[in-house]
């Protein structure tokens, strides 16, 4: 085994790295920049099972070390993304993440049903923390007992398993965390992002044509370590770090908070070479560290250990 | 698509707040588009997005871009000293298409003027008449009119009038006479002016903000007038920024 | 009246910029940059009834465009504080507003009724959201009805008007906002820190010994103006906001977004000389931009006005 | 105390991380103690704190400062060219008291070594007799040596033992022979181990991570051995970085 393989409920990765969900549209575009079976994985754009036009425009902003988001889930529906974007990736070796979100229950099962049939979507994520959508989304992200009851419908009806993406915009993340893991998820992605805003101050009025949007990049990156340390600790199942990841450094922090795969958002934007440098960039740095297989690293900051690395 | 970090050769002021840029490196010989553009990243770690800059002219290895100093970024860029690199994506996006009509007339305001230049050259190269309406607020913040004038005509307006015409580029485009295709970049407000104004077929350039560049992220989508093959909206970032006018609503 | 001039329940400013509590100490450090008669106010450092000793070290670690602190509300206890630090601080036309935490509710209506009498006290900050501290502090940061009963408590106490610190690691801050408005408060300070993270790779520990902090910096502005601006609209008690503010600008779009004064914290770190250029930029910007008193702008990105500003 | 930005003079590479800056402005006359350290923020927007460094020797109106590139903060540091400037807060905190004693002797480590220079050239210049022990890693990371030998007897003394004695700077201190009073600055095992082998009057440097560095947020706290007058800590910014031996729990 590689330093860099890892598996995961549905997801056998030859690297722990994977773009994240709405950052990496279904892979054409950055099919142009290099060869996708370099990834670890692909989480692709969200799917409903209708089609989406999402948010007026402006829909991004940039704040210090971060930016905001409001495309607000556009897509257009789970069938034409089954028929039309995922064959496309079927030429490569890489599972597939295939993000779902909906307004109601009903919503999400019938996006599960379809979208878990494609051949090369190996897991589900379940996009229980959309901010920037008015309904569903982030209710059932706040919510346990909303989020526990989603996760157990769409279970019976996936074919593959089911991974819930927690938002951080909660008190209380652990409890989220744990509700789903006792419904019956498979996996956890964690961080969505955060619920912010940005006002010109030449107009009076916020940046984004939809008010709010959700905070990316290295700003959030501290959050994202805390919430994953946290939730780590308390469940048994897997989780996909994610929230400001940008080098090898920090996929090497994400995994010693307790992730055990991770996705990269944001940093596309500031690179398109991003996942495969960090990726080169990890195996170096693991052959530097000495660690055989980065899954050593799950949880390190917590657990107790021998010695320490250097 | 290429990821250089070009060489800075020189940086020049034009006006007050509107600098000119040389850039060189073996990826420009691919910018051979009008209207395309590159995706800067002006520093190393912030900030976080990269800058969309149109491709204001290019020679050989050389590309030529002009910039207004506005925020953040482009603050840092104009930092930049000859000798230093800027890590450039492009070129992206579709740009200008070449007319077979026999006179194309140019319309840009503010920023939207340095792309036209490149335009401006390739068509007078093709031997098309061109003719330009350059818009700016008032005399001192007039760029590039020189560099026009190798191509064709120019008619400059000024909002306070302090040279050429007063007022906006609409006001200017009885006086430029006939003309079979229009090109025009600028602002929205003086786009949909422009669409208004001109009956003729045209092209437009638009200003959208940006996170991918590429077409990745859905942040810069425009809504079709009429969806087609079931696509409602296009990417300014590869669709466009260059669309037929009434293609997309502006 | 000045173009700066704001007053709030308490605190007659001559300008709305205050250092936030916990980032400045009592004063007399920066007291040797420039005279502190130029500040709007002073937010002093957390008193509690018995001395702390706080946190062990280390107790910052750095972010991108953030930091993380854990000092652990070190602090010699409220009659100390009000018998040596205070008087100090007499000598400057500055009025003070005095944070307060505890473990329990009577040792916030303690420190609130011993402070409360101090002379140059002209309001307490309530800060119920410290991030720190293993009890207390958070718990009444996120649950309504205990945070209204400690309102009620210390409301009962002081001799000076109550704002409430609130916390950002809440599902919903207008639901908390609400309840200690009704409880009483006379105004509210937010946002306090983010709780986040940071891992040191090399020897796989938290960089800080309370393993947890709290972010701050201009990484947790968007929060923290979204924050203000949902709250803003639902309340109609007045708002000090904070959160990564820099520059005049920032503190422009505080308003906007909703806030009446504001606090800096993190950035005197940056620059001892923060507040003062602050102030100073504020008072060109707004004569920039024609405005007769800042106050005007509270609340300007979700009230309809006339016509836009430039 | 004085904020100032001071232009760099130079920089100079003396190990493969490790640099010596020269930098110069009105306020280094007031750097007169050794030991304290000036705060410095390395970037306009990022990284948000300042970073402490040691006064390593003043020259009339010239800073010298020897850092370690370690991480973003240095790296910055280190790419500052001469005539640029470095937004400098200092003279800092507590620095070493000049002893009345005969000998003294200086023992460093690691970046912990900058600021015993301008020590023993103040102790040199008083007529103290000054012996050194400096502890490295290995040969090739040793610095500032020489300058040291100006005044006094240098030992070396390196992990591998490729120069020098073999093993730590405590494995030196018989070496050295006699001396009345230490002063030791370096990693904190390496300050317990002197404050250890040592029974005679010291002074020890810490190092803490630190938020203000003018004693406002209570970042760098250290406990002290015995609580004096109520005070169960001290600030490493302010009443630090140098403490008597045996004062605070290292
Ligand atoms: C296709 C295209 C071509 C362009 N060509 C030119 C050119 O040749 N010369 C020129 O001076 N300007 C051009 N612009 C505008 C230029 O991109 C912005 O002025 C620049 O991004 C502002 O960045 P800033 O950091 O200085 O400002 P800030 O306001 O600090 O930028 C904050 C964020 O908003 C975005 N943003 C701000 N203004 C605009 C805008 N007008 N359009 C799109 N995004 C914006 C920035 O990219 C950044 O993400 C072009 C824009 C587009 C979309
Ligand atoms: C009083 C004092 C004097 C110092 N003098 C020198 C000197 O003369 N030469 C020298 O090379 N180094 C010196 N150091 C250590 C120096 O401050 C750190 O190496 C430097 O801050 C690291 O910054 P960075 O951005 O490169 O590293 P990063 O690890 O990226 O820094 C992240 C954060 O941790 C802090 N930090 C990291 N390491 C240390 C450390 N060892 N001590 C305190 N804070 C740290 C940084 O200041 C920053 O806030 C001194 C430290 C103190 C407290
Ligand atoms: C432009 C953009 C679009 C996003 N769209 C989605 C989405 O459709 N579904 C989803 O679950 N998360 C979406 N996210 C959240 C990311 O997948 C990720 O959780 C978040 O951005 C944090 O990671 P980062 O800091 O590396 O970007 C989106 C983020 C961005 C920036
Ligand atoms: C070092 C440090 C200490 C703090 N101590 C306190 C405190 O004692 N009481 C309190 O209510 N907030 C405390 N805070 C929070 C700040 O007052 C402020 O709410 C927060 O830092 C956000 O503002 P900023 O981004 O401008 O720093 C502290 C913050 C920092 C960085
Ligand atoms: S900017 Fe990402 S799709 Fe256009
Ligand atoms: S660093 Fe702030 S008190 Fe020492």
């Amino acid at each position: 085994m590689s330093r860099l393989q890892v598996e995961l409920p549905g997801l056998k990765m030859k690297n722990p790295v994977m773009p994240a969900s709405g950052c990496f549209g279904f892979g054409q575009e950055y099919a142009e920049f290099y060869d996708l079976n370099k990834l670890g994985a692909v989480a692709v754009k969200a799917a409903t099972p209708e089609t989406r036009a999402g948010n007026p425009t402006p829909r991004v902003a940039e704040t210090e070390s971060g930016m905001l988001n409001a495309i607000g889930l556009q897509n257009p529906g789970v069938d034409h993304i089954v028929k039309n974007e995922l064959p496309w990736l079927e030429k490569f070796h890489v599972p597939i993440l295939a993000n779902i979100a909906g307004k109601t229950e009903e919503d999400y099962v019938e996006a599960a049903k379809r979208i878990s049939r494609s051949s090369n979507v190996h897991a589900i994520e379940l996009n229980v923390s959309c901010p920037n959508v008015k309904e569903g989304g982030l209710q059932f992200g706040s919510d346990p007992g909303m989020a526990a009851g989603l996760t157990k419908a769409v279970k019976k009806v996936s074919e593959v398993p089911v991974y819930v993406k927690l938002s951080p915009n909660v008190t209380n993340i652990t409890e989220m965390a744990a509700a789903v893991e006792a419904a019956g998820a498979d996996g956890l992605s964690m961080i969505n992002t955060l619920v912010g805003m940005k006002i010109d101050i030449r107009t009076g009025r916020p940046v984004l044509a939809n008010k709010t949007g959700g905070l990316s990049g290295p700003a959030v990156k501290p959050v994202a370590v805390r919430m994953i340390y946290e939730v780590s600790q308390k469940v048994s199942i897997p989780i996909i770090g994610m929230g400001g990841i940008y080098t090898a450094e920090d996929v090497i922090e994400f995994f010693m908070a307790g992730a055990s795969a991770v996705a990269v958002g944001t940093a596309n934007f500031s690179d398109p070479y991003a996942c495969p440098q960090i990726i080169d960039d990890l195996d170096e740095l693991l052959k530097e560290m000495n660690v055989s297989n980065i899954s050593e690293l799950t949880g390190r900051s917590w657990k107790s250990w021998e010695k320490s690395l250097s | 698509m290429n990821k250089e970090n070009l060489t800075v050769l020189s940086q020049e002021k034009l006006t007050s707040k509107i600098f000119k840029m040389k850039l060189k490196g073996a990826s420009v010989k691919t910018m051979l588009t009008p209207g395309q553009f590159v995706h800067l990243k002006v520093g190393e770690r912030h900030p976080v997005l990269r800058r969309p800059i149109s491709i204001c002219s290019v020679e050989a290895d050389i590309l030529t871009i002009v910039y207004r100093v506005e925020g953040q970024g482009t603050k840092l860029l104009n930092q930049k000293a000859a000798g230093e690199t800027v890590d450039t994506l492009g070129p992206l996006g579709q740009g200008f298409p070449l007319t077979e009509e026999s006179t194309a007339l140019l319309i840009g305001g503010g920023v939207g003027i340095p792309p036209l230049l490149y335009l401006a050259e390739q068509l007078y190269r093709r031997g098309t008449k061109v003719k330009v309406i350059l818009g700016y607020r008032k005399k001192e913040e007039i760029f590039l009119e020189e560099e026009f004038q190798k191509y064709g005509e120019v008619i400059v307006t000024t909002e306070d009038g302090s040279k050429g015409v007063k007022g906006f580029v609409t006001d200017a485009i009885a006086e430029a006479g006939a003309y079979d295709v229009f090109y025009t970049c600028g602002p929205k407000p003086m786009l949909r002016a422009v669409e208004t104004a001109s009956s003729k077929k045209g092209y437009i350039s638009l200003e959208e903000r940006m996170g991918c560049g590429v077409g990745a992220c859905l942040a810069c989508v425009c809504d079709k007038q009429k969806p087609f093959e079931g696509k409602a909206y296009v990417k300014a970032c590869r669709d466009g920024p260059v669309f037929e006018a009434g293609e997309v609503i502006v």
